[in-house]
């Protein structure tokens, strides 16, 4: 076997590196730069059930060692998203990982019923932790009544496995992880984007005209990996770990806190080469390291020595 | 089609003020063929700055496979740049977008090209490809002041060129447009880069021909994935047509988009 | 008068910098290398009622753009404290900020009763952040109701004005706030260390021997910024912002988010001199930009034009 | 007294596997006195990486204003310390903490000096002062393996010098106490620097003798600062004493801290 086959809720693996939503549109601007066959999934940019432009612009600015977005969940609305997205998508052998974002638990049921039913989605992301929109998003992931609430609904017509993407905004995210679990949630994608802002220091006005917005970037990284080293000790659903990756060694990390597998965003737009380069990058360090499989070095960094668990195949 | 390389610094000096001349030598230099695309340079290994820059592409010399970019040094990341010494490299992913249309124009016709601050580099290769096909070409360039202006002697040999500062201290005083005012002719198309509000009042002055115009905005990917630099389309009532500046752009027909 | 007097309550700062606290020690070193009577304040070491040893090392770890650091509260109790440290900084013209910790309520009460006597002691700021220590700490400062009924009974006892440390990891920084200003604070110091962590890639255990630990440096400043955006719209306490401020402009933003004085905290690491380097050109910024006086731009971020508050003496 | 300064490369080459010296100019050397001190350098501008990287001196050339250090390319910082070319500077605070006390023996007496790795270079300044006061000096360094051997040659020019390596491709195969065990005189102090294991197994062996420890912690500040860096006081019961690394160390007399 490979040492990279992962089963996870809905999920066949080739390898645990996906691109996360957001940052990689639909696919179709990556696809000039090598097959996406190659990912072990895509997470694809979040859709509402009818059609968004977002916020105004500037809509991104940089930070140290990172950045900051409101892009405030543009998409073109379901109907477009099936009918031309995931059908052009299609093409590729990837698991597709549909991201859901609404204003109401309506809009979720909505979209998730129907976008589940898409052949190549595989699983469904749901986004209770956008920053940037006003209604909904980070609302329902800031209090656990509400996220269990939406997972149940949502897991109940939803015809693929839910993963609920959880917010870093909160004061416990392992109360939010097992509000979602109890809500039937098969699956944790973590973590979206902290909220934080940048100034323009002449104007001393914003730089986003959102104002605030989600950082992301390697500055996360010690977050999020504290926040996946919390949660994959206090629950058993599977964790698609996300925050400031960038090359192999960090998602070596990330797996070693407790992940299953790991998505990459910001650094797309840094190298637009980087999944597939880490993919690469990875298998030859775990041929070096002698691990013959990933999940070898799943949960590492709170097991003890020889209790590793193994959810290979 | 857009390429990556770690090109080399064969040669790196200011030229103004807070204004460089950046030469860069590689193989990708062979995809760059339209004035107006930029490219997008990691001005240094590690997270800080971490985004890449759009920068436009100046000039291109096909034979020597070296391009030649102008920038000025106004944050964190152009202020790395201008520390990186000739002889090091910087990682190049481009050429990006979609540059100004240079056979819109036939020999004999007259083209306008405005340019303001460091909107005025891309209108130089632009400039070159047009005089080669005998159009007849006109500049004005606006800077903030005297010593600020480039590229004064390169514009005027390709064809007239007249120079705005706001303060006065070289060529007109006041703005690009102000210059237009006393214009003896018509151009039969307009070509323009530089500022929101320079563009606008531009694009306003001209209406009646048509123009090509480089937009500007903050980028995530600058491939068009992560739909941070998106512009309303001209005219669209339901504010929910846009068009994205890195891949649709950044050179849009006058009128297209909302400026 | 100068561009830089500022008056909050229990303090007259001669400028708007101070070190943050745990980042300058009792100031021996940094008195090695310039005046500590530059200083706008001095925002000194946690103190306990006893001495502690802390956390095991290692301690720190880097991390993009930033560092975590797990001391865990190492200090050498109140009273050598008071008999050593203060006395010794009395030499300087230079207010002192005594920063205090503990495990129980009745802990900060002693602590914040005995140690506010102290002459040069002109305010206290009561660390309810500490993410680095078992108990109390960080406990206080993520529970509204427990940070008020502490600042109720630290104001009780202490003589000088009382400002509150608020802690980044909560799902709202503005409700701990206002808990804050109902119990009585006279201002909020914001913010403490964001909690993660660093995993050693080849071993995949942590690098730090608390396991986790609280990230400062200027990853977390948009983090912060955003934090006193928001606090500064919703409370009339004034505040001491701090969180990755490495130079003037940094001071700025923070200014303009709303702080009325700025601590420095990793960047005196970085560069010993950074305190009064950042004096200097702020000093210099603000001819620049004929702005005659640092508290012109406060709170611009959010305030329309005109409206601009002033708070100077 | 510390002081700062950003001092010029002047040579910057590798020496071994990952090894690199690198030779800084400039007026800070003039306060490098005591052999076991370092150095807090900031390997670029920018905040990635962030903190100082704490590097001892090797070597001091008064007369240059020249202070040589070596290092090995581990992580982030020194990658990026690297790359950094001849005629970049580099800025420097220092020097740091308490050096190995030279003047504790007298001519004619005999000192062991044993390093471990990266533990080596601060030895090469130490040897230098004793074999000028006439000590007798002996070395013993410990590498992984014959890639990793760096001045050899150099610490031979100033007494015996064994080498030890781990996979004994060169030298002795075993650790630096396998070396000592053979040694055939007894020393009347030693001077270590080294992994930790390594150093409790020096003090372990020499238990009899006095010697000096450099020890190893990572550090915030490197000032006394931060208490990132402390140990152990030897024989404390309370485990409530402690000492720097940075400013109390980074050499302690053995038995004094805790390894
Ligand atoms: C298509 C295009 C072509 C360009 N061509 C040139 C050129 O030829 N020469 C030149 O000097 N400049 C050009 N610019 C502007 C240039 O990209 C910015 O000046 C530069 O990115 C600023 O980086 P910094 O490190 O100095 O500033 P910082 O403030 O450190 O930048 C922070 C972030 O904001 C972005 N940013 C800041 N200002 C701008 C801006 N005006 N436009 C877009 N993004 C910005 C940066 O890219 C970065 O992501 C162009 C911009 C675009 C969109
Ligand atoms: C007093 C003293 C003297 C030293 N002298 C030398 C020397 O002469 N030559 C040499 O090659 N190395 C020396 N070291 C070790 C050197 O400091 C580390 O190898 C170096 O900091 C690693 O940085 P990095 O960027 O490669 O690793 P990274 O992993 O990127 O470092 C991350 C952080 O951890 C710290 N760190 C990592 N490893 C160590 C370590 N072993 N000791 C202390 N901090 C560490 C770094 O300083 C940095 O803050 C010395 C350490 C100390 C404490
Ligand atoms: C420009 C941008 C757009 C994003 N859009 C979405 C989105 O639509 N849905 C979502 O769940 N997360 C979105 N995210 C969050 C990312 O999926 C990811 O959780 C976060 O960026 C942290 O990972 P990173 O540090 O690797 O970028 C977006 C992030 C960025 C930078
Ligand atoms: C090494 C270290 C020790 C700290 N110790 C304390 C402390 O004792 N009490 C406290 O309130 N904050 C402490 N802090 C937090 C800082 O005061 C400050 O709130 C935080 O570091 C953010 O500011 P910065 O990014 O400028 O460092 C400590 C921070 C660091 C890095
Ligand atoms: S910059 Fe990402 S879509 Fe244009
Ligand atoms: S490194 Fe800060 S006290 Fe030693």
């Amino acid at each position: 076997m490979s040492r990279f086959g992962i089963e996870l809720p809905g999920l066949t693996l080739k390898n645990p590196i996906m691109p996360a939503s957001g940052c990689f549109g639909f696919g179709k601007e990556y696809s000039q730069f090598y097959d996406l066959s190659l990912l072990g999934a895509i997470m694809v940019k979040a859709t509402t059930r009818e059609v968004r432009f977002g916020n105004p612009t500037p809509r991104v600015a940089e930070t140290s060692s990172g950045m900051l977005n409101a892009i405030g969940l543009q998409n073109p609305g379901l109907d477009h998203v099936l009918q031309h997205e995931l059908k052009w998508l299609e093409q590729y052998d990837v698991p597709i990982i549909a991201n859901v974002a609404g204003s109401t638990i309506e809009d979720y049921e909505e979209v998730a019923e129907t976008i589940s039913r898409a052949p190549n989605v595989h699983a469904l992301e749901i986004n209770i932790s956008c920053p940037n929109v006003k209604e909904g998003g980070i609302a329902f992931g800031t209090h656990p009544d509400t996220a269990r609430e939406l997972t149940e609904k949502v897991k109940k017509v939803s015809s693929v496995p839910v993963y609920i993407k959880l917010s870093p905004n909160v004061t416990s995210i392992t109360e939010m992880a097992l509000a979602a679990e109890e809500g039937g949630a098969d699956g944790l994608t973590m973590i979206n984007t902290l909220l934080g802002m940048r100034l323009d220091s002449r104007s001393g006005k914003p730089v986003i005209a959102n104002k605030t917005g989600g950082l992301s970037g390697p500055a996360i990284k010690p977050v999020a990996l504290r926040m996946v080293y919390e949660v994959s000790q206090k629950t058993a659903l599977p964790i698609i770990a996300m925050g400031g990756v960038s090359d192999e060694m960090d998602v070596i990390d990330f797996i070693s806190a407790g992940a299953s597998a790991v998505a990459v965003g910001t650094a797309n737009f840094v190298d637009p080469f980087v999944c597939p380069a880490i993919i690469e990058k990875l298998e030859d360090r775990l041929k070096e390291w002698e691990i013959e499989h990933i999940h070898d070095l799943k949960g590492r960094s709170w097991m003890d020595i020889g209790e590793t668990a193994y959810h290979r195949t | 089609m857009i390429g990556h390389q770690n090109m080399k610094i064969v040669s790196h000096e200011s030229i103004a003020a807070d204004i460089y001349e950046l030469v860069l030598e590689g193989e990708l230099t062979k995809r760059m063929t339209s004035p107006g695309q930029f490219v997008h340079i990691k001005v240094t290994t590690g997270n800080d700055p971490l985004l890449r820059r759009p920068i436009s592409i100046c000039s291109i010399d096909p034979d020597l496979n070296q391009f030649t970019m102008l920038y000025r040094v106004s944050g964190s990341g152009t202020r790395v740049l201008a520390e990186r010494a000739t002889g090091a490299s910087v990682h190049v992913l481009g050429p990006l977008g979609n540059g100004f249309p240079v056979d819109y124009l036939k020999h004999g016709e007259r083209a306008l090209l405005v340019g303001g601050g460091i909107g005025v580099p891309p209108l130089y290769e632009l400039s070159k490809r047009l005089t080669e096909r005998g159009v007849h070409v006109t500049h004005i360039l606006g800077f903030q002041t005297e010593k600020a202006v480039f590229y004064k002697k390169e514009f005027e040999a390709l064809g007239d060129t007249y120079i705005a500062t706001v303060d006065g201290s070289y060529g007109t005083k006041g703005f690009v447009t102000d210059v237009a005012d006393q214009l003896s002719f018509q151009p039969d198309a307009y070509y323009t880069c530089g500022p929101a509000a320079m563009l606008k009042a531009v694009e306003a002055k001209f209406k009646d021909i048509n123009g090509f115009i480089s937009m500007e905005q903050r980028m995530g990917c600058g491939i068009g994935a992560c739909l941070a630099c998106v512009c309303h389309v001209a005219g669209d009532e339901s504010n929910l047509l846009y068009k994205k500046v890195c891949s649709d752009g950044p050179v849009f027909k006058s009128g297209e988009v909302v400026l």
